[in-house]
């Protein structure tokens, strides 16, 4: 009798432990939701804002720090489409997409080759090549501009699209470069190694193994590239004078004259449509960093 | 055959990259007004910067403090933020995108105009302040602070080196993780001992990168402080960039750029020889 | 020709001026390819181009700009040599001189602008103080807002740039010089003046005439206009651009006014010391092929009927006598921007340098101001260094 | 106190495949047992649900008397050697034995101490200061082995643990093993361990007990003599013991008293020993017939089965003869030292059958109806 | 034509060790070679260099006539199963199998083919649609092997293939893998195969001939028998034969014409046929004997060693006696119908030992010189 109630006791506490872990995993899991979304909200703030802001009327937007309009408005986003070109929004959204679409693509592309050809072979003059691609990474840009603006003239690509997307093309970008680099080194041989028996030659072994293992990198260098090249506006402003090329960075500030007085609804109604793309595709693209290919491959 | 994949790399050196990066090395020894064709002057422009340049010491001090302080806490602070999305949580996409925003809205102008609203001396943050019972921080106006505004706002944006940590998390073998629980570790011991070591490369990365990065900040104090107050966040790349296309120095601005060239070039050379220490490359050679 | 014409601004300046372009091509059998940018960016953009060889025909450039394109004169097209083309008269040789670099005329004016004092005349009711007409009357004033309407009341505000400007203007009226002396290309004010200009400054501040340098730089607010205590009507009042006018009413609250008034005396003064300058010209391109076919383009908008119509006062009143004309005829502006104007064109000044606006020497004279604003350094070595390092700037030229 | 009890538990993979149906297990304080089974039926699977490194999806596992189907595998005292070694990449070997024990705050010098012990044990007393990627197979599963070996759990569990190692260094490792956890057993700490393997000597020399499972279930859970000698059912009986047992369709007739088995055209008597034991019994069986219990005789013996020579393998001390009787394959072991070496593939032989050791099978059910009540 | 000739090859890691010593080995066009040895005696390294994964530095290795020391892998017509898997994580087990068609460019449907034959083969058929990460050790070894098999190269590397499956399993795969070398060179298209392993059964079924290694230098290289039966030197006929042959420390006195060796206090006398073959030999040996050939004897038969037993292992057929015979631990295999099952732990016993198949080996040299000229 007494082992059995024994016993019975022990199970009610073995029941207890369980419930304080369940609890306590509760209490865990809510907290981390709290920080989550307390932290968060202060990311989305200026979002908030901006689309709060977008739809207030001008003199509303500095007189209130409250985030919603007090009698909202769509006259941003109207104006703003039609702006004071001959064009709406919708050409420069389409400009930017000629852009970054060869710019993306081709980055990813060469980028991969390069970080591959620099992180799995070696070839006389490596180092230098290595050092060089940092090397790149490290002068302030603010002095090669009017050189390299000299030269895409003299290559007769002035208000085109071609410098601002052909030397991303030929790995121009180190920063991706060197990520790739870092990210394979990481990788281990074992499964090229196998696809190399298997007869791949190296592009092989690159486009069916090393492509897949580095898709969380790969996808990191893409939405990257996107972004900036969408926040780029240094670039588009230096070599694109004719307004039916002007991407949409470019396009977004083409009202802003500080000595004037300006419409900051549509600027603000505009930004919120220019960051649009840009939250899309990110939203789409992370879930590869959800689950990537967990690496070891094979468990017991 | 190596060399055959890295040849979009050598073809776009040569082409795109070379020209411009060895003629601003040219540059920095002449006087170029931009308007006309440059004088050589030989190491005038060194001289003068080493000797009687005085914004120089001063500008270069405050990028050293800024680079010192923001590189390690915004690292730190991705790191952190990666780590916990990268646990398969609900709503997991929607909290990444959200923390990504920031970096989203990059140099946007909506960016500039928040910022000086939250650290306002009647803002978001000043509220804290007050309410918390201290007195209201001038954030903009104390050169003590405004630094910090604009390392605040780069940690802020933290978006890029998040990903980037996260991409990592990702290639980490799962079984490793099983085996140091069976080892005893707790979250903390698998994250220090596990993760962190595994992730080396990347933080070594993101460590680089943001060092190149943060010593060419110029958006940030360009947009929100112009390099105030008392030039307590003028910036080298602020400097360089007033000397380039506001003073029409191309010269000296090429020098000052090679200058920040040459120091940034030897702390990624002892960051690179340190790195043989600490960093892990499982995909290196077995031989 | 195929010509091409670039210029920065906002949506209004942007929309008139494709129009005006239209207009006068079509008028004198000419295409104009517009390229137009919004302000920020447009310097390195021009720059760029400038040194590439590649700018368009027609520029639209800022004045202080100038010396920096074109320090000798041969940075852009000499408009006398298409003088033929150029209705010169419209313009006075004053207004010509101020584009005038080395001898060679750069530019043309578009407009003139210059600073003026603009008080929000229902604060100043409130208090019971008149709108103020010297310098002493701000300091009066002060004292009333604080007593009647509370601390953090002010009736102007002056800093940064507007800082620089009221202690040159002090210095100036005190002088009757300018800062740089033309003659010499040195600074024309002594150390004393200088000094004496500084604590003019320090004893505003002193006070409560205007907000600190700190405050101000704390309060995060870059632009007075977008400021809550500038629509509220707690700082009443600044020292503004003609041209500037409805940018800091638009913002004013209900029942709020903004009225232009004459420059403040200091007592003594030998001027009013106006700070008044072009404030753009239209250049062309040295580089460009259709020299004299940009030339009957920029004819056109600044003094043809048609293009003075189409472009309108996107960039301020036009300094160009028969577009000023014309569009007082037509009613186009608004008074009260034609008042403010009139103040500038009415007040008396030694000619401003355009070495005012270089980059450097406006750097050296802020920050030293900023310096001494901040307590960092006293009166006497801040007007000493302002002197020895504008003077370092100036050496170069 | 550290037996195990393993209740009705259940596995379903995320892509909905069920890997294990609800098995019931008790293991005793101390005990060592082995799992062994067909690739895929599931001992990592429960070894791992047992270390809380996979959830479960059904049941309960209790270590000593707490529950531990929540508890995180470190805090439920067990060690685990991994299929796939599992070793920390960037660690040095002997950081990959000491990691266990930093964790827990050791002082640094008996870490060391530990870290030569078990390194001696293991003899990779040379390879302490090497990375993992530097090893080889075997060296590497040795290191696995010591990370366990270090932390003196309550549980082991291991995870075929010698699997790439040579059958020297093999044996040497087992008595090793086996020698610990007696020493263990005799200082009053006991370890229970739980052993994968699937090595038939292994499995036979060193566990207390023996698990057989197949595609999640158990077959059958006794000690190696019993599992020998009286399998529970032909899976079993199939499964243990090298080379396999020939099992073969056959009609039991026990009508006689006796127990007539037809395998094809040729029967075998089996006797009124067996014969009062298969009584009642289904005529449809499965016989089984040990290949060691199978002995070459004269053609003609009387009781035995004839066939032809298939195939003969050279096994060093003994031979294996591959014979096909009446359609169907046949291997008797043949201590090599009797061996006819005249005997060629293609001739025909008769072997005689140890019938005390024959056992037979209810073909439905796989079930062993040839133990009786003995 | 796809032999192997392998002239003075050598490896030295980065780290300065050096795996391989300058070894030379012929494998003709169709043979079946099996290597073993120690855990570290760099099998896999000899493999990956035969396949080109690490670079050789020193000699050459010739496939056919084409030294292939600079040619890669893929072009060698290899095919190799990596001891590790190294599986492709993101493709599934159809892909993993079909990657090599695949990227000959072989139409959709062959490829299809003959990943259905090859599962079938190696019963992995259900798996085809998993991912590698959804697999068990067992399953994914096999994988392994199918990848490798699909390819049907000249020159099959086999490292440790099968070290993960049961014995059934094992046992079936084995003799697949035999058939299907067998079929090829019945074919006319024969393959050459290397084949890693570390179990005997293994090397000794499947090999047409055995390379045995020890710390990067090749030991001996002969058939099955031969190795088994004259083991040239002591460490492979330690290496060859389970349980592993007793070597003993011993004194030889040949001078009387016979051959008396002495073990601690006892002796054995090895008659004259021995003593023929061991004259002018140094007296310091090594002398071998199998535990099969020990036998249970009476105490105090002549010529019989005595000692106390140990351990014993009962494996089912037989039973492993370890007995201490004057401080040297001694295994006899006695079979298990014959075994004496009073015998207990400590208990005396005496062995007769078969002295025709007793080895002798100068200590010194570890070389064989019991052999002779026979
Ligand atoms: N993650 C998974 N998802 C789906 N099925 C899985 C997963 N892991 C294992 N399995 C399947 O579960 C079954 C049991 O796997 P387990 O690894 O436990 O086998 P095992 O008995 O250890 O085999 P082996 O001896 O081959 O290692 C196998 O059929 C396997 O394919
Ligand atoms: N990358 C490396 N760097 C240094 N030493 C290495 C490296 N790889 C292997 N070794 C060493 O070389 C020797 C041979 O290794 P190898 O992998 O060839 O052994 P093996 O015969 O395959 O052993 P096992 O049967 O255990 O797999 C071992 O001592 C190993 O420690
Ligand atoms: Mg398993
Ligand atoms: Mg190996």
């Amino acid at each position: 009798m007494t082992t059995v109630s024994e016993t019975m006791t022990t199970q009610d506490a073995a029941r207890a432990v369980q419930a304080k872990l369940a609890r306590r995993r509760r209490i865990s899991a809510s907290i981390r939701y709290a920080i989550l979304a307390g932290v968060g909200l202060i990311m989305l703030y200026p979002l908030i804002w901006l689309i709060g802001a977008s739809f207030k009327t001008n003199s509303e937007i500095f007189s209130s720090p409250s985030f919603i309009p007090k009698d909202p408005t769509l006259d941003g986003y109207i104006e703003g489409w039609k702006t004071s070109t001959p064009y709406t929004f919708a050409r420069f959204f389409w400009n930017t997409f000629l852009i970054i679409f060869p710019k993306v693509l081709f980055t990813a592309i060469s980028a991969t080759m390069v970080a591959y050809g620099f992180a799995r072979f070696e070839f006389p003059g490596k180092k230098i090549l290595f050092a060089s691609l940092i090397a790149t990474l490290l002068l302030p840009n603010v002095v090669t501009r009017i050189p390299q603006y000299l030269l895409f003239r003299d290559i007769g690509w002035l208000d085109s699209f071609l410098p601002l997307w052909v030397p991303s093309a030929l790995a121009g970008d180190a920063f991706f470069v060197f990520m790739l680099v870092q990210f394979l080194r990481a990788v281990p041989r074992d499964m090229e190694e196998a696809a190399r028996v298997d007869g791949a030659n190296s592009l092989q072994t690159l486009v069916f193994i090393v492509v897949p293992l580095l898709k969380p990198a790969i996808i990191s260098v893409c939405l990257f590239q996107f972004m900036w090249t969408m926040n780029d506006f240094l670039g588009p402003l230096i070599y694109i004078s004719s307004v039916e090329k002007y991407p949409v960075s470019l396009a977004l500030k083409l009202s802003i004259d500080t000595t004037e007085a300006f419409d900051w609804n549509k600027i603000l109604a505009m930004s919120v449509l220019a960051i649009t793309p840009a939250l899309a595709v990110f939203f789409m693209a992370q879930k590869y960093f959800i689950e990537g290919i967990s690496s070891g491959g094979v468990k017991g | 055959m190596g060399l055959a994949y890295v040849m979009p790399y050598l073809v776009g050196l040569l082409i795109f990259t070379a020209f411009p990066f060895l003629y601003s090395f040219y540059l920095s020894f002449t006087d170029y007004s931009l308007m006309s064709e440059p004088t050589w002057v030989g190491a005038k422009n060194y001289e003068k910067l080493f000797t009687r340049d005085r914004t120089f010491d001063k500008s270069l001090k405050v990028t050293l403090i800024y680079v010192f302080t923001t590189v390690p806490l915004k690292l730190v602070f991705a790191l952190f933020i990666a780590v916990i999305l990268n646990y398969r949580l609900k709503m997991i996409g929607f909290f990444r995108t959200a923390y990504y925003v920031p970096s989203i809205l990059g140099g946007s102008i909506a960016i500039a105009v928040l910022w000086r609203y939250i650290f306002a001396d009647t803002g978001l943050v000043n509220m804290f302040v007050t309410a918390l019972g201290f007195e209201a921080i001038n954030w903009f106006g104390d050169k003590a602070n405004a630094l910090f505004t604009i390392t605040l706002l780069r940690m802020w944006q933290f978006g890029s080196a998040m990903v980037i940590f996260l991409a990592a998390l990702q290639s980490i073998d799962r079984s490793l993780y099983e085996a140091s629980a069976i080892d005893g570790a707790n979250a903390w011991h698998q994250f220090r001992f596990i993760t962190l070591p595994l992730i080396t490369p990347v933080i070594f990365f993101n460590m680089i990168m943001q060092t190149v990065q943060a010593f060419q900040e110029f958006n940030g104090p360009y947009i929100i402080t112009q390099g105030g107050p008392l030039k307590s966040t003028y910036l080298l790349p602020l400097y360089i960039y007033e000397k380039a296309f506001k003073n029409f120095d191309m010269g000296y601005a090429s020098a000052i750029a090679w200058v920040l060239f040459a120091i940034i070039m030897v702390l990624t050379l002892v960051a690179f020889w340190s790195s043989k220490k600490w960093v892990y490359y499982a995909g290196d050679k077995r031989s | 020709a195929d010509l091409r014409m670039s210029w920065w601004g906002g949506d209004s300046r942007h929309l008139a001026t494709q129009e005006a372009l239209k207009v006068c091509g079509e008028k004198h059998g000419h295409t104009v390819a517009p390229e137009f940018t919004g302000f920020s960016g447009h310097l390195e953009k021009l720059t760029t181009q400038l040194a590439g060889g590649t700018e368009a025909d027609i520029m639209q450039v800022n004045w202080p700009w100038l010396p920096l394109f074109s320090i000798n004169g041969d940075g852009l097209a000499d408009l006398n040599a298409l003088s033929g083309t150029l209705d010169l008269s419209n313009w006075t040789p004053e207004q010509l001189g101020a584009a005038t670099m080395n001898g060679k005329l750069n530019g043309l004016p578009v407009s003139t602008t210059g600073r003026v004092f603009m008080f929000n005349k229902a604060t100043y009711d409130k208090a019971g103080v008149p709108l103020p007409k010297t310098y002493d009357d701000l300091v009066t004033a002060a004292k009333a807002f604080k007593e009647k309407l509370g601390e953090d009341y002010y009736p102007i505000d002056i800093t940064t740039l507007n800082a620089v400007l009221i202690v040159s203007n002090y210095i100036t009226q005190k002088t009757g010089k300018d800062l740089i002396d033309p003659a010499t290309n040195t600074v024309a004010w002594s150390e004393d003046e200088i000094t004496e200009g500084l604590n003019f400054y320090q004893m505003l501040v002193d006070n409560g005439v205007m907000r600190s340098w700190k405050v101000a730089t704390g309060s995060g607010i870059s632009n007075l206009w977008e400021n809550p205590a500038w629509s509220e009507g707690r700082i009443a009042g600044s020292y503004e651009w003609d041209s500037t006018y409805f940018k800091y009413s638009d913002t004013l609250g209900e029942g709020q006014e903004l009225v232009p008034v004459n420059i403040l005396s200091v007592e003594g003064g030998q001027t009013e010391g106006v700070y008044r300058k072009p404030s753009m010209v239209f250049a062309i391109s040295q580089n460009s092929e259709n020299q004299e076919a940009a030339a009957q383009v920029l004819n056109c908008l600044l003094n043809e009927p048609e293009g003075i119509a189409a472009l309108g006062a996107t960039r301020g009143l036009p300094a160009s006598k028969a577009a000023s004309a014309q569009l007082t005829e037509a009613g186009t502006i608004d008074p009260i921007l034609v008042d403010a104007n009139n103040i500038v064109m009415a007040s008396t000044g030694p000619n401003v340098s355009p070495f005012n606006e270089h980059p450097e020497v406006r750097s050296v004279f802020t920050d030293t101001l900023e310096l001494f604003a901040y307590g960092e350094i006293s009166a006497e070595d801040a007007a000493d260094e302002m002197i020895l390092g504008i003077n370092e700037v100036l050496e170069k030229y | 106190m550290a037996g195990l009890t393993i209740r009705n538990v259940e596995k379903t993979y995320g892509n909905g495949f069920k890997a294990v149906h609800g098995i019931n297990l008790d293991i005793e304080d101390g005990e060592f047992m082995v799992f062994v089974g067909p690739s895929g039926c599931a001992k990592s699977t429960t070894l791992r649900m047992i270390a809380g490194l996979e959830t479960i999806t059904g049941g309960e596992v209790r270590i000593g008397d707490t529950i531990v189907n929540d508890l995180a595998p470190g805090k439920r005292g067990i060690a685990m050697v991994f299929q796939n070694y599992a070793l920390y990449p960037h660690m040095k070997v002997k950081n990959n034995l000491g990691f266990g024990l930093r964790l827990k705050r050791r002082p640094k010098p008996e870490i060391a101490e530990a870290t030569q012990a078990v390194s001696g044990i293991l003899e990779i007393g040379e390879l302490l200061e090497r990375l993992p990627k530097e090893l080889s197979g075997g060296q590497a599963q040795r290191v696995a082995v010591g990370r366990a070996l270090i932390k003196s759990p309550d549980v082991f569990l291991f995870d075929e643990p010698l699997s790439n190692l040579d059958a020297k260094l093999r044996a040497s490792m087992r008595v090793r093993i086996t020698d610990l956890h007696k020493r263990l057993r005799a200082e009053g700490r006991p370890a229970t361990v739980i052993y994968v393997t699937h090595d038939q000597v292994e499995a036979m020399t060193m566990g207390d007990r023996i698990c057989v499972m197949k595609d999640g279930h158990i077959m059958q859970v006794a000690d190696p003599v019993t599992l020998y000698e009286k399998p529970a059912n032909a899976f079993v009986a199939g499964f243990i013991g090298m080379p396999e047992m020939n099992l073969v369709e056959s009609i039991l007739d026990a009508s006689s008293g006796g127990a007539n088995l037809s395998i094809g055209a040729q029967t075998l008597d089996g006797g009124t020993s067996l014969g009062s034991r298969l009584s009642d019994q289904p005529s449809a069986v499965t016989v089984g017939i040990r290949p060691q219990h199978l002995a070459q005789v004269p053609l003609g013996t009387p009781n035995a089965l004839e066939g032809d020579v298939r195939v003969i393998e050279f096994m060093g001390h003994e031979v294996n003869l591959h014979v096909e009787i009446e359609g169907h394959p046949f291997i008797a072991v043949i201590d090599a030292e009797k061996y006819d070496r005249s005997i060629q593939r293609g001739d025909r032989v008769a072997l005689s059958v140890l019938i005390e050791r024959l056992h037979v099978f209810d073909r439905a059910s796989g079930l062993n109806i040839s133990l009786g009540g003995a």
